[in-house]
């Protein structure tokens, strides 16, 4: 097994965990509305880890990238060509 | 093995793992537009109802779900061992690893479980016995309970479905590092992954509107 | 009516036309310009006949970006005209006569300020915009009146408008054109447009009919709204709330708009006035969309002290 | 001519076929399949045009009216068109035209197709059963709540019937990216493989976006509670937009295979190269992630926010510009061409010539303040239908009678040919010419009964259906005598490029005896020199 990678697998996970303490106790805190967003971003960050390392986007395959660039866009074009109805309404 | 071989339209084995992935890749695409689906709801309702939406936060279980959320980020990890092991062409040790990953998807579920029984005594199971303070914010608060339900439900099946497969590999695994295992094993840590990915932002969603 | 449009009754109907036409003319002449070309070059270019077909051409960047430009030129065009029109349809002029619609399957319920009320016709004076108020007690439908160009979806649950000022006194088709259910091609109806003095006539007739003000007056007493908003009473006083951003309990605003008092009152808890107790009952149930109109346009005539 | 051994007499058992995991024969289930379907929607339509003959008929009552154009445009669409061309030509086309032996996932192939008729099971069994009258957008709260009719079961049958879908579309995904022979890189890859591959995407990508908005109108159903209704909390609007979200995507998923087989036609018969061959790749991905922004078009009457209808309706401009390079280029290849008018050629110019009248209709919807107007009339009606029948239905017969030799290795009656192309294509201008004067004066649509002003222009319309349909059952006809009685089509009757017709007809089971290299730019045609066809 390839020693340097496993190092790596160890580590995110270590940073997953960490991240996961950081949100759940920034949620005791009373941060407005902001709360939710930064609760957000946390996720966001931790999916990253997961979908570089553990998911292997690193090795940089051009149509692995593509499906998942896609996917993040498509998603993107809903939620957002959606809400901006919604948010715009009246 | 001749047979499929036979049948099977690649001239080499990397064609052949490459195109695993690709198809997995493509598959989660797919589901990243299933679940983005309930996503989008979810922030629709939570813009008609922002009150609603803190109330009925406030109601969901954040130890458990801190505790799910820490098992599985972990079972990510012990997935990525196993394919790291299944590649390195130790299938037993990736059998190992696969089990500890299946075990933690099972106690997943089985928190889970616990906690939707407790919502369901405090009256949360939306319909005509849901029961939620402040009544004046029921409504909102039926509408957030019907898409946590609704959206950890169909996440639950994703995992069942996960441990299932998990459990063929393990299976697999002692027919020893057949043709294919280790990318069956990719594969299937792809799917785990992914599963991961959508807890970790329903995880916020449901559990951390806002403050407790 | 004619063959190729239906009568022009509104003030948008002869500019929607005229925009159909613009519209149509381009197509038409790229209709003709692909058609003309293909025709051409299929007789020309025929296999049976030996023509000069040497030093073919495959790619033409300048080409290329030249049908492109064209046609990215002529639908900006398009849009920018479109939408304006659609802004002015979109736009009741501010003195407009106040028209309440509920659709419901399958039928339209139609009330006028001044009470009268009808089923299935609307009587409108020619000369003055009309802005309808209207909702649906059930599913989605939508008030279409060809002959003015207009068509708005009327849902459940809040108030759409629509105007139209009407420019010839007849008689014009009503259709629902949102799929509404079995006799969703039975929620026809008519709009008659009258002359200034037939309308007067028209609204006077049977006379004894409260406005809807009134009515709205009545139903606020009756269903026991006044004995909590009043001075001093468990609820807000509401003269002068219609129009106002109202601050709400938990954060945020909301203006107070028709849908927001008709929510209010089907709804009381939906957004709760700060600074007061969620107290309020709901009418869900005991007032049907009509009733809610009312009362809407009773509140709207509180004006502030 | 001896008989040589190939994909249609290598087994003839019926366990073979139908545990065939030969893409080509998988593509030939699938035609009987969508052949089927296309016979449930036209009978609807019968009954339909039959039915508007008078303004107040009483063929049907109004429920069953209700319930056939639902009926008709729920097969016609998921159905029927959906999986068409991609199912069936795109099945038995990529491997081949990527020089493979089968697809990427040949058992995933052939589980889409039973995944395919376990949906259509669904979607019979709730038209057996008393049908649907919800239409096919099954708007909301109508769909959840009014309508009492097989809506779960419907919508059942249409999420299945997706799921093969995107089996499908992930299979010619994998199978483009992984499986092309060597020396055909992206740019020499026919055309109709782009076409297909864009249409890949939208599979994916849209598909699940409409199966959730079905579960959860089923939800709201079964449990009485959910998220669009507004007497429980919800919005309808939700509802619209995720609905559209996939299905404007999905009318692109209609078009772009025909698109495709007309870009493989076109340059064949024109006896020429293609004229800008990157750039009619590159519309195809640019028409499928446009058509992803566009989706509110539909609901700009609907209390959709006014800046929002505005946006989308500029990007519905925009999306009409990779159709119109299209459209630029197939005509530009005619020029300095040798031109053969034979069947598929009529279809696919037929193609163009609707698809553009289609098409530029569409630029009348898409301006905001002539779609208030004409909105939910007959004038949408005849839009799409120029677009959906004249445009993709030709293009899929016009595929057909290209392919046909190759895939059966029969030639069809090339005069009855000529002819069906003229019926069809009379017969449609007949049936839905009037309709956009029907839908300007402003008949909406889906009316049981009519004003009787309207009357002449809809007797017009029925007269051209039965034409129209004459003009379809004649193919039917001939293309299955062709079967037994037509003559030995050779490998390559057209004399067209692309790697298809380099093997014999039909194609050996494995496709290629040996694994095909290409050294050469796709449409390799010379109208210059060669001598007749
Ligand atoms: C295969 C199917 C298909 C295709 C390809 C299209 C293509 C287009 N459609 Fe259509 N459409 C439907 C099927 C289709 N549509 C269906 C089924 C409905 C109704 C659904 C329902 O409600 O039941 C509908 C409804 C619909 C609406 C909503 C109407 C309403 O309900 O009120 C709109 C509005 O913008 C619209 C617009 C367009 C546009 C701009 C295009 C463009 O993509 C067209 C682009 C093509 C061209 C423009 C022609 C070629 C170009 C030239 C020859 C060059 C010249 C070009 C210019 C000057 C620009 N369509
Ligand atoms: C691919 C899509 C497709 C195709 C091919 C067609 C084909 C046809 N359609 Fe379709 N249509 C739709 C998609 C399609 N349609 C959709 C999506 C709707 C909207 C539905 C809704 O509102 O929800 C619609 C709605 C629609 C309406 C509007 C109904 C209404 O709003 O009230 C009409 C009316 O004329 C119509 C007519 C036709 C006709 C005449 C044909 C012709 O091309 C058909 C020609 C065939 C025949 C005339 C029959 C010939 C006979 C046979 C082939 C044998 C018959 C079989 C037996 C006897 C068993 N269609
Ligand atoms: C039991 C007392 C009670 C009755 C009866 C009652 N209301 Fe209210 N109403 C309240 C209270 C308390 C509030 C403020 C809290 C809230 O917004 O729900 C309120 C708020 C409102 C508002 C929003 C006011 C604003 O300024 O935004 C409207 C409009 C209204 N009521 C209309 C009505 C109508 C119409 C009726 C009768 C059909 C009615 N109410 C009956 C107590 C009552
Ligand atoms: Cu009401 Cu259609
Ligand atoms: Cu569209």
């Amino acid at each position: 097994m390839d020693e340097h990678r496993v190092r790596t697998l160890y580590r995110v996970a270590a940073a997953l965990l960490a991240l996961l303490a950081l949100t759940v106790g920034l949620s005791y805190l009373d941060l407005g509305s902001a709360g939710f967003a930064i609760a957000l971003a946390v996720a966001a960050v931790k999916a990253m880890l997961v979908g570089w390392f553990f998911m292997e986007l690193e090795e940089g395959v051009p149509a692995v990238w593509f499906m998942a660039g896609a996917a993040l866009v498509w998603l993107g074009l809903l939620v957002s060509g959606t809400l901006a109805d919604l948010f715009t309404r009246l | 093995m001749s047979a499929e071989a036979a049948d099977s339209p690649f001239t080499d084995p990397v064609q052949q793992r490459e195109a695993a992935r690709i198809g997995m890749w493509a598959f989660l695409g797919t589901e990243v537009m299933f679940f983005g689906a309930l996503f989008l709801t979810y922030f629709y309702d939570r813009h008609l109802y922002p009150d609603g939406w803190v109330a009925a936060s406030k109601h969901t279980d954040l130890l458990l779900g801190s505790l799910n959320t820490g098992l599985l980020l972990v079972s990510s990890l012990t997935m990525a061992l196993a394919v790291e092991a299944a590649k390195a062409r130790r299938p037993d040790a990736a059998a190992k690893r696969l089990l500890a990953t299946m075990g933690m998807g099972a106690v997943f579920l089985v928190f889970k479980g616990l906690e939707y029984a407790e919502h369901i005594r405090d009256g949360l199971w939306p319909g005509e016995s849901f029961h939620f303070e402040p009544a004046s914010l029921s409504r909102p608060g039926e509408l957030f309970y019907y898409l946590y339900f609704t959206m950890t439900g169909l996440h639950a099946l994703h995992m069942l479905a996960g441990v299932v497969w998990l459990s063929a590999l393990v299976i697999a695994s002692r027919r020893g590092a057949a043709r294919g295992f280790d990318t069956h094993v990719e594969v299937a840590g792809l799917y785990w992954h992914f599963i991961d990915v959508v807890w970790i932002f329903l995880f916020p969603m449901f559990y951390l509107v806002r403050g407790h | 009516m004619s063959w190729i449009v239906p009568p022009q009754a509104s003030t948008v109907a002869a500019r929607v036309d005229l925009l159909m036409g613009y519209v149509l003319f381009v197509a038409v002449c790229f209709i003709a310009l692909i058609g003309g070309a293909i025709f051409y070059f299929a007789v020309k270019y025929h296999h049976s006949r030996s023509v000069d077909r040497s030093g073919p051409v495959f790619q033409s960047i300048p080409l290329e970006i030249f049908w492109t430009g064209v046609p990215l030129a002529l639908t900006l065009s398009m849009f920018v005209w479109g939408a304006r029109l659609f802004i002015t349809m979109r736009e009741p002029p501010p003195d407009s006569l106040e028209v309440d619609v509920v659709g419901k399957q399958w039928m339209w319920e139609v009330q006028h300020a001044e009470g009268r009320r009808e089923l299935n016709e609307v009587h409108v004076p020619v000369g003055r915009p009309v802005r309808l108020l209207m909702t649906s007690a059930d599913v989605i439908h939508s008030f279409f009146v060809p002959a003015f160009r207009v068509k708005q979806d009327v849902l459940p649950g809040r108030y759409e408008t629509e105007w139209f000022e009407a420019t010839e006194p007849g008689r014009y088709r009503l259709y629902c054109a949102q799929y509404c259910g079995t006799a969703h091609s039975a929620m026809t109806g008519w709009i008659t447009v009258l002359s200034a003095a037939d309308y007067e006539r028209w609204l006077a007739q049977p006379g004894a009919e409260p406005t809807m003000t009134e009515a709205g007056e009545r139903l606020f007493r009756r269903a026991g709204c006044a004995s909590c908003h009043r001075a001093g009473g468990a609820g807000p006083a509401l003269e002068g709330m219609f129009g106002r951003r109202e601050a709400l309990e938990g954060g945020g605003t909301a203006l107070a708009d028709e849908t927001y008092v008709r929510e209010s009152i089907l709804r009381p808890n939906a957004k709760v006035l700060k600074g007061w107790p969620p107290r309020m009952p709901s009418y869900e149930g005991r007032l049907d969309e009509a009733q809610v109109q009312q009362l809407v346009s009773y509140l709207k005539s509180l004006k502030g002290a | 001519m001896e008989k040589t051994e190939n994909y249609l007499n290598d087994e003839v058992t019926v366990s073979s076929w139908l545990l065939t995991t030969d893409h080509k024969r998988i593509a030939l289930l699938y035609l009987m399949s969508v052949t089927f379907f296309f016979l449930v929607g036209a009978f609807a339509a019968l009954l339909m045009r039959l039915e508007l003959l008078v303004p107040n008929g009483g063929l049907v009552q109004a429920e069953t009216y209700n319930k056939l154009f639902t009926m008709h445009g729920v097969t016609m669409v998921f159905f029927f068109l959906i999986p068409s061309i991609p199912a069936v030509l795109g099945n038995f086309l990529i491997p081949m035209m990527v020089g493979a032996k089968d697809m990427a996932f040949p058992r995933l192939n052939l589980a889409s197709w039973y995944v395919f008729m376990a949906g259509g099971l669904f979607g019979l069994a709730s038209m057996i059963l008393g049908g649907v009258d919800t239409g096919w957008t099954f708007y909301a709260p109508y769909s959840s709540v009014y309508s009492n009719t097989h809506v779960i079961t419907m919508a059942v049958g249409i999420i299945i019937a997706g799921f093969s879908s995107i089996m499908t579309g992930l299979n010619f995904i994998v199978t483009i990216h992984r499986l092309r022979a060597p020396g055909l890189t992206w740019m020499r890859l026919p055309l109709f493989v782009w076409s297909l591959y864009a249409t890949s995407i939208i599979f994916i990508l849209g598909t699940p976006v409409l199966a959730m908005a079905l579960v959860l109108i089923a939800l709201e159903r079964v449990f009485g509670f959910g998220v669009f209704d507004p007497a429980l909390g919800g919005d309808p609007l939700l509802f619209q937009h995720l609905f559209w979200f996939y299905s404007h995507p999905a009318v692109y998923i209609m078009i772009l295979p025909s698109m495709g087989v007309v870009s493989e036609i076109v340059p064949c018969f024109a006896r020429k190269r293609i004229f800008g061959y990157a750039f009619v790749a590159a519309s195809s991905l640019a028409i499928a992630l446009i058509g992803f922004l566009v989706w509110g078009h539909h609901m700009f009457v609907s209390g959709q926010s006014l800046y929002a209808g505005m946006a989308f309706s500029l990007l519905s401009y925009m999306v009409a510009i990779p159709s119109a390079v299209k459209v630029f280029n197939w005509t530009a290849t005619l020029h300095k061409g040798r031109i053969y008018l034979r069947t598929p050629m009529l279809y696919a110019l037929g193609f163009i010539g609707l698809f553009t009248i289609g098409g530029l209709t569409g630029l009348v919807l898409a301006a905001m303040g002539l779609d208030a107007h004409v909105h939910d009339t007959y004038f949408i009606i005849a839009h799409f239908h120029y677009i959906m029948v004249g445009g993709a239905l030709m293009g899929y017969l016009g595929g057909m009678h290209f392919w046909w030799p190759k895939i059966t290795g029969k030639l069809y009656p090339e005069f009855w040919g000529r002819i069906s192309a003229g019926l069809v294509f009379l017969g449609f201008n007949l049936t839905f010419f009037p309709q956009f004067l029907l839908g300007y004066l402003g008949m909406p649509r889906r009316y049981y009964h009519y004003p009787p002003e309207f009357q002449t222009l809809n007797v017009l319309s029925t007269a051209g259906a039965s034409i129209l349909g004459v003009g379809y059952l004649v193919p039917l006809l001939y293309l299955l005598w062709s079967l037994k009685w037509g003559a030995d089509a050779g490998p390559n009757p057209w004399r067209a490029t692309g790697l298809e017709w380099t093997t014999s007809s039909p194609p050996p089971k494995e496709n290629y005896r040996v694994t095909p290299e290409v050294d050469e730019e796709p449409y390799a045609y010379d109208a210059e020199t060669e001598a007749a066809l």
